[in-house]
């Protein structure tokens, strides 16, 4: 199964009363490269992403992952299977400490999570791991702050946290720097850089600089189809990219 | 003579024109939920107990004044309404930033204290109130006697439902009102006095209780009573209806009073926790309800 | 001063603007001023106050003391839902996309205040992506057609003086750059725009000076002729 | 044993319904009758003083076990009076069989309570569902009133009044042509109104209570179900209370059985009169009961010289009752209060004199038939 | 450890409690206490306001009543079999009930359980109005004599203390810390791989089984199981004996439930109305201590939650 394609979607198609989101998408990522989709507004981007860790049930077509067909499989199950994405708007839990929030994604493999009748304190074993994420998202120092405190840009960061907690084989990121200041950005986007090494990332994001830096391979979407795919430097030559998407400013 | 499962079903028209007549407060009972639930996001508890307290101040005019029936449909859900505006302005209004189960909870203890002062002073066997000379007596319609009040019940909660529903939604209205259950602030920076509608829908939804109150005297007795034991079916069916929609709650609940009025023939024992059966049902097969939205 | 600044009058002007939430005090003495006709940005860090200075124009923070005065009306004590009576339209960070109401109701839910706002037509030519979805439900739309409802639904209501927070959050390269176009089309029609970005690089396309802010003050004013000559200052203030 | 009264003092304690559906029928009226009662005796009792507490049940099983044995534990109350609600008094007679209190009921319907439930120091006063069956049942047929259809509560006290009934019916040599079941507490009974009238019954039996009874009276009032006069209703379970809340106009012509009306004779109306001064109501046969139970209770301390009650109990079915509720009553072992019951119809508001003048005696029906013998009753004691 | 602390003391307090005070309404508040802390389990814990919990608390009552009076069963495997009882209802209730969160989810949960009052209220074994009457107290294991009351007291101090330490591990257990999740953010909990109805519905279970356990031991201790226990104001007065003691806190629902019973006694020697009493405390509790007593206190003390 080393095969290097990861995750692959054949015919992907997503209507809404009468609306097609996403039409007939062919997606095919590669294992331990980053993978950019981008796409005008409305694109189908965030349903892809739905679609993937099925919030949303495909109207027709298959997904596979590691070759196996995953496109009848629940929510939770695909995070189970080592899919774990982050959402356009932020999603912490607010009032759980910033610790305990890693913490939740750290439990799950545990397989120690219907145990009722156990301490909690079985988890603390896992506070140094937690420490290690935080750290690597800079928020080590707000370890002890309710999540519901941090601003913005930093519960980004702290869903990244918890998102790489549970080791996920794909990580699907929808805008991960949206909202951010720069310096946030350049940090982020280390960090992704980062923790690629030993896992595949699928990602949506407008900044076309982040995409330009980070990604290996790009691929279009407008109007819920494939427009175009490719490193960045030759999707942004792509005429019909520059329309759709780039506008004139971006070369 | 022939028959439908056994029954005549002259005595089956009968009896489904009987469940119209209890789907018609039903269905102002839950419009009146729905419209509070719309906009304030609260589960008004205490819409048995206001729909009491109409039935309550339609007898306390007759009794102590002199005021008739036709000014008491008018008068007592005025009364219902300022007494709701004034809860709305001095309690509610205090919860709209917490989580929307404390509404519920404090409209269960307003329910609590209405229906025990109630109790208190007047007692629970219930007062007596005369049908309006204007509509005694009734019509045989062959396959029943059908009084003219009842007709008349039938008559004047549709209208209402009706009035309610275009109000609401086919006009500029219902939006505002969706719009300010959500985010409240923004609608205000719009350029809408929010509270002021808050407190209006408030008033009005409860409103709604009182005048079903009323039309519910001459029927019912009046009882401190006679709300506590309606508004739990009254829930059921604004779940079975689906939270969010006027027109869900309003058909809902004459759709519902038909069934029980079927129920009532064909296995009378079930006729109480039918409408709970139906429930467990449509939440099986629509968790949403018939006609609300999946939020 | 600037061109021409001296002859326009000031359409809005705040004075040692405060504003808490509950406890905490997070705009200490904001001064800025924002003349008929013009397109005025605020840029600073995050948390810097700009959503803060927004939301106390529109009388939407828990307190604020301080003067606001909008055509030499006075907004703090008015009550929240006069103030866009007078001709305010605002556009939040958040969007505030009404999931309960469809497209269409959404995007006539603001009343209209004053004549001379766009019409649904002109709307969709502006924000194609708009077009046909009438009766999709509000926050089903993306997040990027979010954003221009948003800004759609205010152009509507002919409101003379507009807030735009963060309008290019979370919208492709081509939306910016409509967005652009239609500012300064808004501009031209004579409406004045108060404008908070993150995105310095449009900022500087379409506004006519920069206010900088920093931990609850305003610190500094730019024109945006003499941008090119403070970029130093920028880098400080804003780490780009 | 002689002239030793507990704590000295006896403590009477009125338990009841003070704010449901029951605080009409006995409510604080039980407690102003059971105070009447021992002002009689000028509050005195074998050179002790006499003291009434009251409380409220809320028609809780528990609650009112639970107060009991309070009462009886800390408070020192020797007897407990009325208890309405069947469910209730049983519990409250399981507490006072263990501490071998006197308990006596006015309130409950069940003849259970002197039954397979019944007890050695528990009295049943005013009336039981036996009673009730038998006068409005037999009466009634012998009236004319051969064909019935009941209107059942469909839980086991409306069972079990539909049964007892039918069985009278049947003895007398009525029919029985149908019955409906209706869940309690129901706000609408005009589904089964109609039933009741196209069923063509003469008699329709209302084997309900409470608000349940109300309504259908009043609902079938709307539906002409009476007008006509082709059809009657009975009441199983009606009390003064009742049809004053429903008012002439709705119950006249309604007919049921009762153990006391105000109006009957001097004696009666004398005593109800100073009732109403007290309370503003006319007596229901429950508050009236309370009354003549308390009066008896006294009378056997008297007697007995002590204030135990196993002793009290035993003097109590020695002597015969008399005072102005009831005439040569007596009671058996079983601690049923055996005396004249009245089969009453309501007079139409053309008849009625004025307030509270609401029941035409029709028929008196003797202790004896109404009440279940000893042998009938099925309890256990020796009898 | 002030929790460690706090337990010691009220368990010292409830040791001495029969010597003070009436032993019957110890073990009466003991049994709501019980009740309260399972209703508490769900709403403190996992947020989900149950408005129908009579249901449980009545259901086990009227089940180890029959099975103890009719069956003859001893008087641990009666409230054993309520307990189970309970459970299963719980199960069919909450796989319909967290369908829905929220106000929808307190609505269906009261309907549901309206259901359960109509069918004890009709069916052959409850004895309708009537109830359960005269269940025999027996022999705990066939040797301790529950007739004497203070065997039976410490029989329900020990039912409340088994019952109460598990609801306090399973609020400070891994599991615990999963649902505090879901109540924070369930997409996000969902989104992580958690299979959040699951967990639900396992709190759920394990409210309704403990508040079986309840309902079971007063049944045993009153002798009766009636209408009373399945009354949706059963539900509601649990809710109040909740909010009044503290949402959230492990002892909160321990005092309201001592506060409630009380005041219900009290009330009920008085001449003042019951209903209306109860619900101007519901009002004020609402408006002006959230928190619940024992929240109160806790956050004057400025610590976290006990
Ligand atoms: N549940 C839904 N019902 C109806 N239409 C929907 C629904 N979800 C998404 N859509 C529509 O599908 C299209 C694709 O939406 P999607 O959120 O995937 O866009 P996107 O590419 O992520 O855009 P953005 O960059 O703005 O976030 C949009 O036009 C949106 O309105
Ligand atoms: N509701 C609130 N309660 C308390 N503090 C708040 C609240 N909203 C904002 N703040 C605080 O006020 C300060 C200013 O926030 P504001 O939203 O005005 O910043 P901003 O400049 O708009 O930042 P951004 O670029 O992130 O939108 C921040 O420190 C923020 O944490
Ligand atoms: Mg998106
Ligand atoms: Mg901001």
């Amino acid at each position: 199964m080393a095969s290097d394609v990861i995750l692959e979607t054949r015919g992907l198609t997503k209507e809404f009363r009468g609306f097609v989101a996403v039409r007939d998408v062919s997606l095919r990522v590669k294992r331990g490269s980053i993978h950019a989709l981008i796409g005008p507004n409305g694109a189908g981007k965030t349903t892809v992403f739905n679609l993937l860790t099925k919030f949303l049930q495909p109207s027709n077509g298959n997904i596979l992952f590691n070759g196996r067909d995953i496109t009848a499989v629940k929510p939770a199950d695909v995070a189970r299977l080592g899919i774990i994405r982050s959402f356009q708007i932020s999603a912490v839990f607010p009032h759980l400490s910033v610790l305990e929030n890693v913490r939740v994604g750290l439990q799950r493999p545990l397989g120690n999570s219907f145990h009722f009748w156990k301490s909690e304190s079985v988890l603390d074993r896992l506070n140094g791991r937690a420490m290690e994420l935080l750290e690597d998202v800079g928020l080590a120092v707000y370890a002890h702050l309710p999540a519901a405190e941090l601003p913005y840009g930093r519960k980004r960061a702290l869903e990244i946290a918890t998102t790489l907690a549970l080791e996920p084989e794909m990580l699907l990121l929808d805008e991960p720097m949206a909202g951010m200041g720069h310096e946030d950005i350049d940090r982020i986007a280390a960090l992704i850089k980062r923790v690629s090494a030993n896992r595949t990332i699928l990602m949506v994001e407008h900044n076309l600089s982040v995409v330009a830096n980070l990604s290996d391979w790009i691929t279009v979407l407008a109007r819920g189809e494939v427009l175009a795919e490719g490193p960045y430097a030759e999707v942004s030559r792509h005429p019909k990219v520059r329309e759709a998407y780039m506008g004139s400013g971006h070369a | 003579m022939s028959t439908i499962f056994g029954i005549p079903p002259q005595a089956l028209f009968g009896q489904l024109l009987l469940g119209l007549i209890n789907g018609s407060f039903y269905a102002l009972l839950s419009l009146g939920l729905a419209v509070i639930f719309g906009m304030l996001n609260v589960i008004n508890f205490a819409h048995g107990a206001l729909y009491m307290l109409g039935a309550f101040v339609a007898w306390l005019l007759l009794t102590t004044a002199g005021i008739g029936y036709w000014w008491a449909l008018l008068l007592a859900p005025l009364v219902v309404g300022a007494f709701g505006v004034a809860l709305e302005k001095t309690l509610l209004s205090r919860l709209y930033k917490l989580d929307h189960l404390y509404g519920l909870l404090l409209t269960f203890g307003l329910a609590l204290i209405v229906e025990g002062a109630f109790r208190h002073f007047y007692g629970v066997s219930g007062q007596p109130y005369p049908i309006p000379d204007l509509l005694r007596g009734g019509q045989n319609l062959g396959f029943m006697f059908l009084p003219n009040y009842r007709g008349w019940v039938v008559v004047a909660s549709l209208v209402v439902c009706l009035a309610t529903w275009y109000a609401i939604e086919r006009t500029k209205l219902g939006a505002y009102l969706r719009a300010a259950t959500e985010n409240p602030v923004l609608v205000q920076a719009f350029g809408i006095n929010v509270p002021l509608m808050i407190t209006a829908t408030y008033g009005f939804g409860v409103a709604l209780a009182g005048l079903a109150g009323v039309l519910a005297a001459p029927i019912y007795q009046v009882s401190p009573l006679m709300g506590s034991n309606l508004i739990i079916v009254v829930f059921a069916v604004v779940v079975i209806g689906g939270m969010g929609s006027i027109l869900g709650a309003v058909l809902t609940g004459y759709g519902l009073g038909l069934l029980e009025g079927l129920t009532k023939v064909f296995y009378p024992e079930a006729s109480n926790i039918v409408v709970f059966v139906i429930m467990a049902v449509v939440l099986l097969i629509k968790p949403a309800g018939l006609f609300g939205r999946e939020r | 001063m600037p061109d021409g600044a001296t002859v326009r009058t000031a359409m809005l002007e705040v004075s040692d603007l405060h504003a808490f939430y509950g406890e905490s005090h997070v705009l200490h003495g904001v001064n800025l001023e924002v003349r008929q006709g013009e397109v005025v940005t605020l840029l600073g860090r995050n948390g810097a106050g700009k959503t803060t200075t927004m939301r106390s124009i529109m009388g939407i923070v828990g307190k604020r003391t301080g003067a606001i005065r909008f055509q030499g009306q006075e907004l703090i004590g008015m009550a929240p839902h006069r103030i866009p009576r007078l001709g305010i339209g605002y556009v939040p960070e958040e969007r505030g996309i009404f999931s309960s109401l469809n497209v269409e109701e959404n995007l006539t839910l603001p009343p209209v205040v004053k004549d001379g706002g766009m019409t649904v037509q002109q709307i969709h030519e502006l924000f194609p992506n708009l077009q046909g979805r009438g009766s999709t439900q509000g926050t089903r739309l993306s997040g990027g057609e979010q954003q221009m409802l948003a800004i759609a639904r205010i152009l509507r209501t002919g409101a003379t003086m507009i807030l735009l927070d963060e309008p290019t959050e979370g919208l492709a390269p081509v939306i910016i750059e409509q967005i652009g176009v239609a500012i300064r089309k808004l501009k031209q029609r004579g409406f004045t725009i108060l404008l908070v970005e993150q995105n310095f690089r449009f900022a500087a396309t379409i506004a006519d000076r920069h206010y900088m802010m920093e931990e609850g003050h305003v610190v500094d004013m730019i024109p945006n002729n003499q941008l090119a000559a403070n970029m130093e200052k920028l880098h400080t203030y804003l780490g780009v | 044993q002689q002239g030793k009264i507990s704590g000295d003092v006896v403590k009477i304690g009125v338990l009841n319904d003070r704010s449901g559906l029951y605080a009409d029928l006995g409510g604080e009226g039980s407690a102003v009758a059971v105070r009447m009662a021992v002002e009689e005796v000028g509050g005195k009792i074998l050179g002790k003083p006499i003291e009434v507490v009251s409380a409220d049940h809320q028609n809780k099983p528990d609650i009112g076990s639970n107060l009991s044995r309070e009462w009886i534990d800390r408070d020192g109350v020797d007897v407990i009076v009325d208890v309405p609600n069947s469910g209730v008094a049983l519990a409250v007679q399981e507490v006072t069989r263990e501490k071998k209190k006197i308990f006596l009921m006015q309130g409950p319907a069940t003849s259970r309570l002197t039954g397979d439930a019944c007890s050695p120091t528990g009295f049943h006063w005013a009336y039981d569902t036996r009673a009730l069956a038998v006068g409005t049942g037999q009466a009634i047929v012998k009236e004319g009133g051969k064909s019935w259809f009941f209107l059942t509560a469909d839980y086991a006290f409306g069972h079990q009044l539909e049964t007892d009934t039918a069985a009278q019916v049947k003895k007398a040599g009525g029919s029985v042509v149908g019955a409906v079941r209706a869940p309690l507490n129901t706000a609408d009974f005009s589904s089964f109104l109609l039933q009741a009238q196209s069923s063509g019954a003469q008699v329709i039996g209302l084997a309900n209570a409470g608000g349940d009874t109300i309504t259908s009276i009043k609902q079938a009032s709307e539906f002409g179900l009476t007008q006509s006069g082709q059809q009657k209703l009975a009441g199983l379970l009606i009390f003064l209370s009742d049809v004053h809340a429903l008012g002439l106009q709705v119950a006249q012509d309604l007919v049921l059985t009762t153990g006391f009306y105000w109006d009957m004779d001097d004696e009666k109306r004398a005593w109800s009169e100073k009732f109403k001064a007290k309370t503003g109501k006319m007596p229901t046969m429950v508050q009236a009961g309370s009354y003549s139970s308390v009066k008896h209770y006294l009378k056997a301390i008297e007697a007995a010289g002590t204030d135990d009650g196993p002793t009290v109990a035993a003097k109590m079915k020695e002597m015969p009752v008399n005072d102005m509720f009831a005439k040569n009553g007596k009671i058996l072992p079983n601690g049923r209060m055996v005396h004249d019951m009245y089969l009453a119809r309501v007079k139409k508001p053309s008849e009625s004199k004025g307030p509270w003048d609401y029941y035409q005696i029709i028929r008196t029906i003797p202790g004896d038939e109404a009440f279940a013998t000893m042998a009938e009753s099925g309890c256990k004691l020796p009898g | 450890m002030p929790g460690l602390l706090a337990l010691a003391v009220l368990l010292l307090v409830l040791i001495a409690a029969p010597y003070v005070l009436y032993p019957v309404f110890v073990m009466k508040v003991l049994c709501f206490a019980l009740f309260a802390c399972a209703f508490n389990l769900l709403i403190g814990f996992a947020g989900l306001l149950s408005f129908g919990h009579a249901a449980f608390f009545g259901g086990a009552a009227y089940i180890t009543a029959h099975t103890v009076k009719v069956w003859g069963l001893p008087p641990e495997l009666g409230i054993l079999l309520g307990t189970a009882f309970s459970a299963t209802l719980g199960l069919a209730f909450g796989a319909l009930a967290i369908r829905r969160q929220g106000i929808y989810f307190a609505m269906i949960t009261l309907a549901l359980s309206q259901m359960v009052f109509f069918m004890a209220l009709q069916l052959k074994f409850t004895g309708g109005e009537d109830g359960i009457q005269a269940v025999p107290r027996g022999h705990l294991f066939g040797v301790i004599d529950l007739s004497q009351p203070m065997a039976m007291y410490y029989t329900v101090l020990a039912v409340f203390l088994f019952g109460f330490v598990v609801i306090w591990r399973t609020v400070h257990s891994p599991f615990g810390q999963v649902l505090k999740a879901i109540r924070e953010n369930e997409p996000r909990a969902i989104s992580l791989g958690y299979r959040t109805d699951h967990y639900k519905l396992m709190a759920f279970v394990l409210s309704a089984a403990l508040a079986g356990l309840a309902g079971g031991t007063k049944a045993i201790v009153f002798q009766l199981a009636t209408l009373t226990d399945v009354q949706w104001q059963m539900s509601g007065a649990v809710v109040l004996m909740t909010l009044l003691g503290g949402i959230g806190t492990l002892f909160g629902p321990v005092v309201g439930a001592a506060l409630v019973v009380t005041l219900e006694n009290y009330l009920a020697a008085s001449n003042l109305p019951v209903p209306v009493v109860i619900g101007v405390i519901f009002v004020a509790c609402v408006l002006l201590f959230r928190r619940g007593i024992v929240g109160e206190i806790a956050a004057r003390l400025g610590g976290k939650r006990p």
